[in-house]
């Protein structure tokens, strides 16, 4: 009986993982559903938005590492995240004048304007790996541990380790703020209540002298700054790829969904709720079981409940589980 | 005479970070061949590329179906993935009678496929590598490991032939567990790994997609920290992106006495890419045997050069490195027999396949420093 | 005559090819109330829609005080101190009953509560509303909440398009107070009404509109009294 | 009508411009994958276009129709049914008698801890049993020779056959969703049966015992004769010389046609179908539901009914489709399932084309699988052209030559919003 | 006809219905009036099986039927327009009252392909009576418009039009009247009339317009928070005090303005 230890190896294994994850397909997610809160449509663009922001904050990095500036402990790409937003911003911008200003005064419906980010999402991709090409990037400085495995067997004279790593910390914190500034922001100030009533009755706003354009670019500033958070701190915490930026849409997409579209709750509670049903239900709980009792009662099988190969089927299986029980997500989301 | 090769690899989708590197190593050879300008007195190879995706068939075989019947290329280069390789095959390669050699599509269906003897490879077979880990394991005195592998044919195959090849020898495999590439998090099945325990963990994986992915997370957490490297998990960029962590773990890949493998990498460094990227030594390999053997002919046409692959690849004659591609051309045309063991000791056997002979190493302060040949 | 304080003049057009309007005129003059009527389909709502601007007009004029605002958009309408609720979809359906007040207020820079106190005095039932999403009240509630969005402008014209449908008898009845209330503060009101009879009773003008065109023009009086009128449009 | 014709006249030139400027060969490839993502397409609008219901699980249809040629015509692999083919069935009624036993609490029992309780009893009890007959059977089948094998086998029967046995087996998958899944709307629906698509694949990269999973089945029987007995046969060959062809290029040709000719006998009936069904009171009722299903309730419609009718329906024509794709590559590789390239891209196709349109569909398909083919060489030339004007080994040239591979998405790209920009409601708009 | 028992249906903690009862004659037109949120539309969705009770039973005729689709209603003879006009928007006016008619032959894809002819026929008898209402509706030069891009009124004329494609037991009207011109008011009334006189059709109509439920409809239920306020004839309702005081009021405080 070492209940320490299970407690410990299952933080280091499940909980901590699952949290940080989570916390990043949050991130993505807050993106997603702002853009379809107000915006109305499924933003298939947005993974390699995120490549886009983070591929400029990389460049950035790079030339301040090269000029000798960094953030001490932290990694330098924190400094270079503004300048990453604010290139991203421009791009969307650029796009929304160039592609989506046209449909929007079409007045064109949803799966269109999907498609249509399907086509900006391929130009995108293009542009990414035009300038920063198809390899992994690793761009993390600084400590790269809070704490790590082995200090922390040190530390407590336990046999399990538990590691946390700076980007982790820093993505959780992140993802909440931002999540709760959201809110805050749609809900509370006159500029987040112009652009809800927007989404809701564009021809109202009209007739109520809110200026659609502003309510339109804000949005797609916020998306940009929340992409290349997202895509930063990713990362950092993993490693820079395109065609895996490109991948992360679909957790993403589940997590917005699942949490409800347009509800920046919703898009935390997806992220967590995509992360953890990945990494539980595939979970041996073998290591935990042995800690919890008596040497002889012991496991010999690993107490899985369903292999790995399953942990996409499993958690997409979770996700239609809880669509079954609540139709437009978690938090009531929006349907168009 | 304007002689063209088709590289067709998947330039875009899920391998689109090792691609690049490999059809570097193909025209690597082809520019060797053409700086000697003595292939069939003096004819002139180009490559012509092509996508293939790597998981898209019809357009694979859409591309290769241009090459051939638009571009009228002489012989098929790839594909990368077996999928797509098996399907150009089929649709293109056998209908239009044109050798097709891939320097990386492992699947053991493709050994036994009807292939009109156009069909190639230079990549070894997973049985055969299965077996040299077993060995190497079992030279460590490891009597445990857990297994993590990329779920396609390479990697399922691998697996199977190591744990088979494993078992039989004693030791103990605790859990044998698939990974998709490119995907954002492996906490799950790094979680699952660690529960499973074991001394080595084998990483059945590409070094640039899941497999790096996978270490990563279980040196993060603390899980493991020896791993087990198969060829598709041998390169550089993994000791960059994991660092001093991965110090102490090994591996195998398809190696030889000589120093053809160490050669590829300055030749590659010397043409500006990265010779230890996976499947480059493979894809220089490819190209060269396809080039020789259409010496050996005196002809580019399929047809008459199909049958000399083997011969040109394997012993008896003069051994051939990277490198020595003009030495070989003038060696054919003089009618002295010659043995090509190239970057990868590639040695072919039954149909067209690649017996392969394995390097074993171990990562040392960042090095990677063979221990010995298998 | 001085030139009225609002008046679209000769209006011509529609949504497609086809003109709905047919040279039609409506006015108001300032502190009046000014009532369209007509079957069904005669044209009101788009006369009232090409009066604020969204909807191509291709010949007529807009004039507000004189001056000529025909190219203007409706938000830059909004801004010159004209309101408008329309027929149809004239609430923010998911946002709350209060939040809806508050876009009606959306370029005011002065403190609103005043004017949201005496909507809430106006129709009672909003303010134990007001936390709940609009689009979940009843159909008479929520034209009190387009129409209440409007009065929150604190606009100079106030165009109504069927501001009663579907309200109960004593709503009308404050509805039509609060809007006589209004005109007497100098706003000028222009509305289309099916409740012809009440709406004519407290009109300084009436237009009954047939067809994208002007059929009768008269005081609201007159019109009343006209028994073509009441049989044709009035409903006898 | 007339701007139907003229698209589908320049889809025609763009096909003959491939024939006659790079091979006539390629251009009947393309066509035959044409055929086949048009069929892929008419599925998609059906669902889509006919009752709006958003299905992003095409990956899955296409997958279970490739399986069905396994199952149908593969050869058999002796010995494996014996070894567990009953228990892997046994295993199978035994996890949808469990099924059907959680249904029935859950629907009989009253609401509360006791029905929870009852029905958790009958999911563990039932996975157990389940497993404990399905374990055993399949690591009896997959012991059979794994490098080869390793699989149940199929039946053997003519590959034709296996067309309607796909449209069948996605067909019943699609009953068994549109039950569960289609009280969800739009964006929830959409990743609901993303999700399905994707438990599809996985089963199928998984369960080796079925098709072999991520080691691939390959050389599947085809329904027209091997290009190589073409040129082996004498007569073949007198034939095509008498008309001046070189044999191997007419084998290749005349093989493709017959693709062709099978996939367009397919294609044209399903056409004819859907349109006959559109244009009737049946597709009116449709077009009600998808406008508004409260009210096409209130009228007496069973919206349920339809929509599942409709998905299934749908998913059976893709379903066919899948079927014939795997014929003509003649192998299936779960690990090639994507969902950009197997559900985005017949997505593309139905928009592009113009939702609620079949004729929109088609061209949809034609045109977008020859842009996706296309813009390879497109991009390439692209390429080619910006450096051409360029100093030889400047690093810009360098640059943009080796990513001269990502011009084909970059194209496509840009392709795809110019003709969009152009007719934002499709090329041939439904109604 | 129509007995409505202990009906509740709540939102959350709000009783919109709160325990109602009542009861639709047969043959009847009855009047249902009563304030704003009154909760007489939701008692309505809630007959029509548009919405679940909390509890309370539904019953027709003598059979119970609480809690069935709308479409199953629908085929019981249960009509009903919205108060909020629910067109098909993309469909033609024609079409929108073409669709309504149960069980066309030409519904089941079997006969769509196979049967065309009898289909044929049938769809030409569907589109004489669907001109027939149209010209009723005063709407004919509407019949190939979208149903998108007529009038608000218009859209309330198409809603009742749909309910006169068919032969029904009972009608709900929800607000008919509402935004339609007084004078084909009028018109809509005299046919109500007609229909339950010649046809036998029962009626149940909410309105605001007390003139046109004192034309055409006896009894007269007022609802107030939910509940039953008061029942019975026009006159008896009108003069309650309790109704008065809720629903009617006593007119305008103003009166007239001056300028006139
Ligand atoms: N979905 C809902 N969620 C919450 N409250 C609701 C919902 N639907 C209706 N209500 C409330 O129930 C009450 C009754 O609404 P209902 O629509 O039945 O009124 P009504 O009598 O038809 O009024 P009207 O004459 O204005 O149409 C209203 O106060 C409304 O706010
Ligand atoms: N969006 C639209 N597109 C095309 N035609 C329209 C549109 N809206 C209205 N119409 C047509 O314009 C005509 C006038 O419509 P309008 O809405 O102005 O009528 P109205 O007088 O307001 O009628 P009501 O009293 O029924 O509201 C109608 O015949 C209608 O068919
Ligand atoms: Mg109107
Ligand atoms: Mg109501």
């Amino acid at each position: 009986m070492d209940i320490l230890n299970a407690l410990v190896a299952f933080l280091n294994f499940v909980f901590v993982p699952g949290l940080a994850y989570g916390a990043q397909l949050a991130l993505g997610a807050l993106g997603v559903t702002l853009i379809y809160g107000i915006l109305r449509f499924s933003n298939f663009a947005h993974g390699d938005t995120m490549a886009f922001g983070t591929m400029v904050t990389i460049l950035v990095t790079w030339a301040l590492q090269s000029a000798g500036i960094g953030a001490g402990p932290l990694p330098t790409a924190l400094i270079a995240l503004p300048f990453g937003i604010a290139a991203t911003a421009a791009l969307v911008l650029g796009t929304d004048r160039a592609v989506y200003r046209f449909y929007r005064k079409q007045k064109a419906a949803p799966t269109i304007l999907v498609i249509v980010s399907l086509g900006v999402m391929f130009v995108m991709n293009g542009i990414v790996r035009f300038i920063i090409g198809v390899e992994e990037i690793s761009f993390a400085d600084g400590e790269r541990f809070l704490v790590t495995a082995g200090e922390f067997r040190a530390m407590t004279g336990l046999q399990e380790g538990l590691a946390i790593r700076t980007t982790q910390a820093i993505t959780v914190v992140t993802a909440i703020v931002v999540m709760v500034a959201l809110f805050w922001f749609l809900n509370r100030t006159r500029t987040g209540k112009s652009m809800r009533a927007f989404s809701d009755n564009e021809d109202l706003a009209l007739l109520s002298g809110i200026n659609p354009e502003r309510v339109v670019a804000v949005t797609w500033i916020l998306a940009a700054a929340l992409a290349t958070t997202a895509g930063v701190l990713y990362g950092l915490d993993k490693s820079f790829k395109a065609f895996t930026f490109f991948q992360l849409l679909l957790p993403i997409f589940a997590a917005a969904i699942v949490g409800g579209l347009g509800s920046p709750i919703g898009a935390i509670a997806g992220g967590f709720v995509v992360a953890f049903s990945e990494v539980t239900v595939t979970y041996a709980w073998k290591k935990v079981l042995t800690y919890l009792v008596p040497a002889d009662w012991a496991p010999d099988g690993l107490v899985q409940l369903m292999s790995t190969d399953y942990k996409f089927a499993v958690s997409f299986a979770i996700l239609i589980l809880v669509l079954l029980f609540m139709p437009t997500g978690l938090f009531k989301g929006k349907s168009v | 005479e304007d002689v063209k090769i088709g590289i067709i690899l998947g330039f875009t989708g899920p391998l689109e970070s090792i691609t690049p590197s490999m059809a570097a190593g193909a025209e690597l050879a082809i520019n060797e061949v053409n700086a000697a300008g003595t292939l069939l007195d003096g004819s002139k190879v180009t490559a012509v590329r092509g996508d293939s995706t790597c998981v898209d068939a019809a357009a694979a075989t859409a591309a290769a179906e241009r090459l051939v019947t638009s571009d009228k290329v002489v012989a098929i280069f790839g594909a990368d993935c077996s999928g797509v390789t098996g399907a150009i095959l089929q649709a293109v390669s056998r209908p239009n009678g044109i050798v097709q050699i891939s320097p990386s599509s492992t699947s053991p269906a493709l050994s036994t496929v009807e292939d009109d003897g156009l069909f190639f490879r230079t990549a070894p077979s997973d049985a055969r590598q299965g077996e040299v880990i077993a060995e190497v394991l079992k030279d460590r005195a490891i009597s445990s490991v857990a297994i993590t592998f990329t779920n396609n044919d390479y990697g399922k195959g691998l697996a199977e032939a190591i744990q088979t090849a494993f078992e039989a020898a004693g030791g103990k495999v605790t859990i044998s567990a698939a990974h998709e590439d490119g995907k954002a998090d492996y906490s799950a099945e790094v979680a699952a790994l660690a529960a499973a325990g074991g001394e080595v963990l084998v990483v059945a994986g590409y070094v640039d997609q899941g497999g790096k992915g996978v270490i990563q997370a279980a040196v993060d957490t603390g899980a493991f920290s020896t791993f087990l490297l198969p060829d598709g998990m041998y390169g550089e960029s993994l000791v960059q992106a994991i660092g001093s962590a991965i110090d102490g773990s090994f591996g195998t890949m398809p190696g030889t006495y000589s120093d053809g493998a160490a050669k590829i990498v300055e030749m590659a460094k010397a043409a500006g890419f990265d010779g230890t990227s996976t499947y480059v030594g493979e894809s220089y390999d490819a190209a060269s045997l396809m080039l020789l053997a259409m010496q050996a002919a005196g002809s580019s046409a399929s047809a008459d050069f199909k049958g000399k692959i083997e011969e040109v690849a394997n012993a008896p004659g003069e051994k051939i490195y990277p490198g020595d591609l003009a030495k070989a051309i003038e060696l054919i045309k003089a009618g002295t027999d010659i043995d090509y063991v190239g970057a990868t000791n590639v040695e072919l056997i039954g149909p067209g396949e690649s017996a392969g002979s394995f390097r074993e190493y171990t990562i040392k302060d960042g090095q990677f420093v063979t221990d010995r040949f298998r | 005559m001085a030139e009225p304080f609002l008046i679209g003049e000769g209006m011509t057009g529609g949504y497609g090819a086809a003109d709905i309007l047919h040279g039609c005129t409506l006015a108001v003059e300032k502190g009046q109330i000014a009532v369209i009527v007509g079957p069904n389909g005669a044209g009101k709502s788009t006369a009232m829609k090409a009066v604020f601007g969204m909807l191509r007009l291709r010949a007529g004029h807009v004039r507000l005080e004189g001056e000529d605002i025909t190219a203007l958009s409706p938000q830059a309408r909004v801004a010159k101190g004209m309101a408008f609720v329309p027929q149809t979809h004239n609430i923010f359906t998911s946002m709350t009953v209060e939040e809806n007040l508050e876009m009606g207020a959306f370029l005011r820079r002065d403190d609103i509560r005043g004017t949201m106190e005496q909507v809430y005095e106006l129709f009672p039932i909003l303010k134990d509303k007001r936390r709940q999403a609009a689009g979940e009240l009843s159909g008479g509630q929520r034209q009190q909440v387009a129409v209440g969005r409007a009065l929150m402008t604190q606009p100079k014209v106030l165009m109504l398009d069927e501001p009663t449908a579907g309200v109960s008898p004593i709503v009308m009845d404050e509805l039509f107070d609060r809007i006589i209330e209004v005109a007497r503060t100098g706003i000028s009101i222009l509305m289309v009404e099916q409740n012809a009879r009440q709406a004519l009773m407290i009109a300084d003008r009436g237009y009954v509109l047939v067809q994208g065109a002007n059929r009768f023009t008269d005081t609201g009086a007159a019109l009343m009294a006209d028994p073509e009128v009441r049989r044709s449009f009035l409903g006898g | 009508m007339n701007r139907t014709l003229l698209l589908f006249a320049f889809v025609a030139v763009l096909f003959l411009g491939t024939g006659m400027l790079q091979s006539w060969n390629s251009a009947l490839g393309i066509l035959n994958m044409a055929l086949i993502s048009a069929i892929m397409a008419l599925g998609v609008n059906m669902q889509w276009g006919y009752a709006g219901l958003f299905n992003v699980g095409v990956m899955g249809f296409v997958a279970l129709g490739g399986l069905a040629v396994v199952l149908t015509s593969a050869p058999p692999v002796p010995g494996a049914f014996a070894a567990g083919g009953w228990g892997v069935l046994g295993a199978l009624v035994l996890g949808a008698a469990t099924i059907a036993a959680a249904i029935q609490v859950w629907r009989r029992l009253p609401k509360g801890a006791v029905r929870t309780l009852a029905l958790l009893a009958v999911l563990v009890v039932g996975f157990f049993a389940f497993r404990t007959v399905f374990d055993p059977a399949v690591a009896a089948i997959e012991a059979i020779n794994p490098a080869l094998f390793g699989n149940i086998g199929g039946l053997g029967l003519p590959v034709l056959l296996a067309w309607p046995a796909g449209g069948l087996l996605a067909a019943a998958a699609a009953w068994a969703i549109g039950k569960t899944a289609l009280g969800l709307r739009s964006d929830y629906l959409a990743i609901a049966t993303l999700g399905i698509a994707e438990i599809i694949i996985a089963v199928m990269k998984n369960e080796d015992w079925l098709a072999r999973g991520v080691k691939n089945m390959i050389s599947l029987p085809r329904p027209v004769p091997y290009e190589v007995d073409l040129q082996r046969s004498a007569a073949f060959v007198d034939w095509a010389q008498t008309w001046g062809f070189d044999p191997m290029t007419a084998s290749a040709i005349v093989v493709k046609l017959c693709y062709a000719g099978l996939f367009g006998l397919v294609l044209v009936a399903i056409v004819a179908l859907t349109e006959l069904a559109l244009n009737s009171p049946w597709g009116r009722m449709m077009r009600a539901i998808r406008d508004n299903e409260v009210a096409a309730e209130a009228m007496g419609k069973n919206v349920t009914r339809r929509h599942l009718q409709i998905f299934v329906l749908g998913a059976a024509v893709i379903g066919i489709a899948g079927a014939m794709m795997t014929t003509l590559d003649s192998q299936l590789t779960p690990g090639t399932y994507q969902p950009l390239r197997f559900t985005f891209l017949i997505w593309v196709m139905v928009i592009v084309g113009g939702s609620g349109s079949n004729w929109g569909a088609v061209l949809g398909g034609f045109l977008i699988w020859w842009l996706w083919v296309m813009v390879e060489p497109i991009g390439l030339t692209l390429i080619g052209t910006v450096t051409a004007g360029m100093a030889d080994g400047s690093w810009l040239k360098t640059h943009l030559q080796d990513s001269a591979a990502h011009m084909r998405l970059l194209t496509m790209g840009l392709i795809l919003l110019l003709v969009l920009r152009f007719s934002p409601r499709g090329l041939i708009p439904g109604r | 006809m129509i007995a409505v028992e202990n009906l509740h249906r709540h939102f959350g903690g709000f009783r919109a219905v709160d325990g109602a009862s009542l009861k639709i004659a047969t043959g009847s037109i009855t009047g249902l009036i009563g304030p704003n949120g009154a909760g007489k539309t939701t008692l309505f969705n809630v007959i029509a099986g548009r919405l679940k009770p909390t509890s309370g039973r539904v019953m027709m005729a003598g059979e119970d039927i609480t809690g069935l689709a709308p479409h199953e209603l629908f085929h019981k003879g249960l009509l009903r327009t919205f108060q909020i006009a629910h067109e098909f928007g993309s469909m033609t006016v024609r079409e929108n009252l073409m669709m309504v008619p149960a069980r066309q032959s030409g519904e089941t894809l079997w006969n769509a392909w196979f049967r065309r002819k009898a289909v044929a026929a049938e769809e030409r008898r569907l589109r004489d009576k669907a001109d027939e209402v149209l010209e009723f509706l005063t709407i004919s030069h509407l019949a190939d418009e979208k149903a998108a891009n007529i009038s608000g009124g218009q859209k309330k004329l198409l809603e009742l039009g749909r309910t006169m494609m068919v032969d029904a037991r009972i009608v709900f009207l929800d607000e008919v009247g509402a935004g339609v011109n007084r004078t084909l008011l009028n018109t809509i009334g005299d046919a109500i009339v007609r229909l339950n006189q010649e046809r036998g059709y029962t009626f149940c109509v909410i309105e605001h317009d007390m003139d046109f439920i004192a034309r055409l409809c006896n009894p007269v239920i007022c609802m107030a928070e939910g509940k039953v306020l008061a029942e019975g004839t026009v006159e008896d309702v009108k003069n309650d005090e309790r109704v008065i005081e809720a629903y009617l009021g006593t007119g305008l405080k103003n009166k007239v303005v001056g300028h006139a």
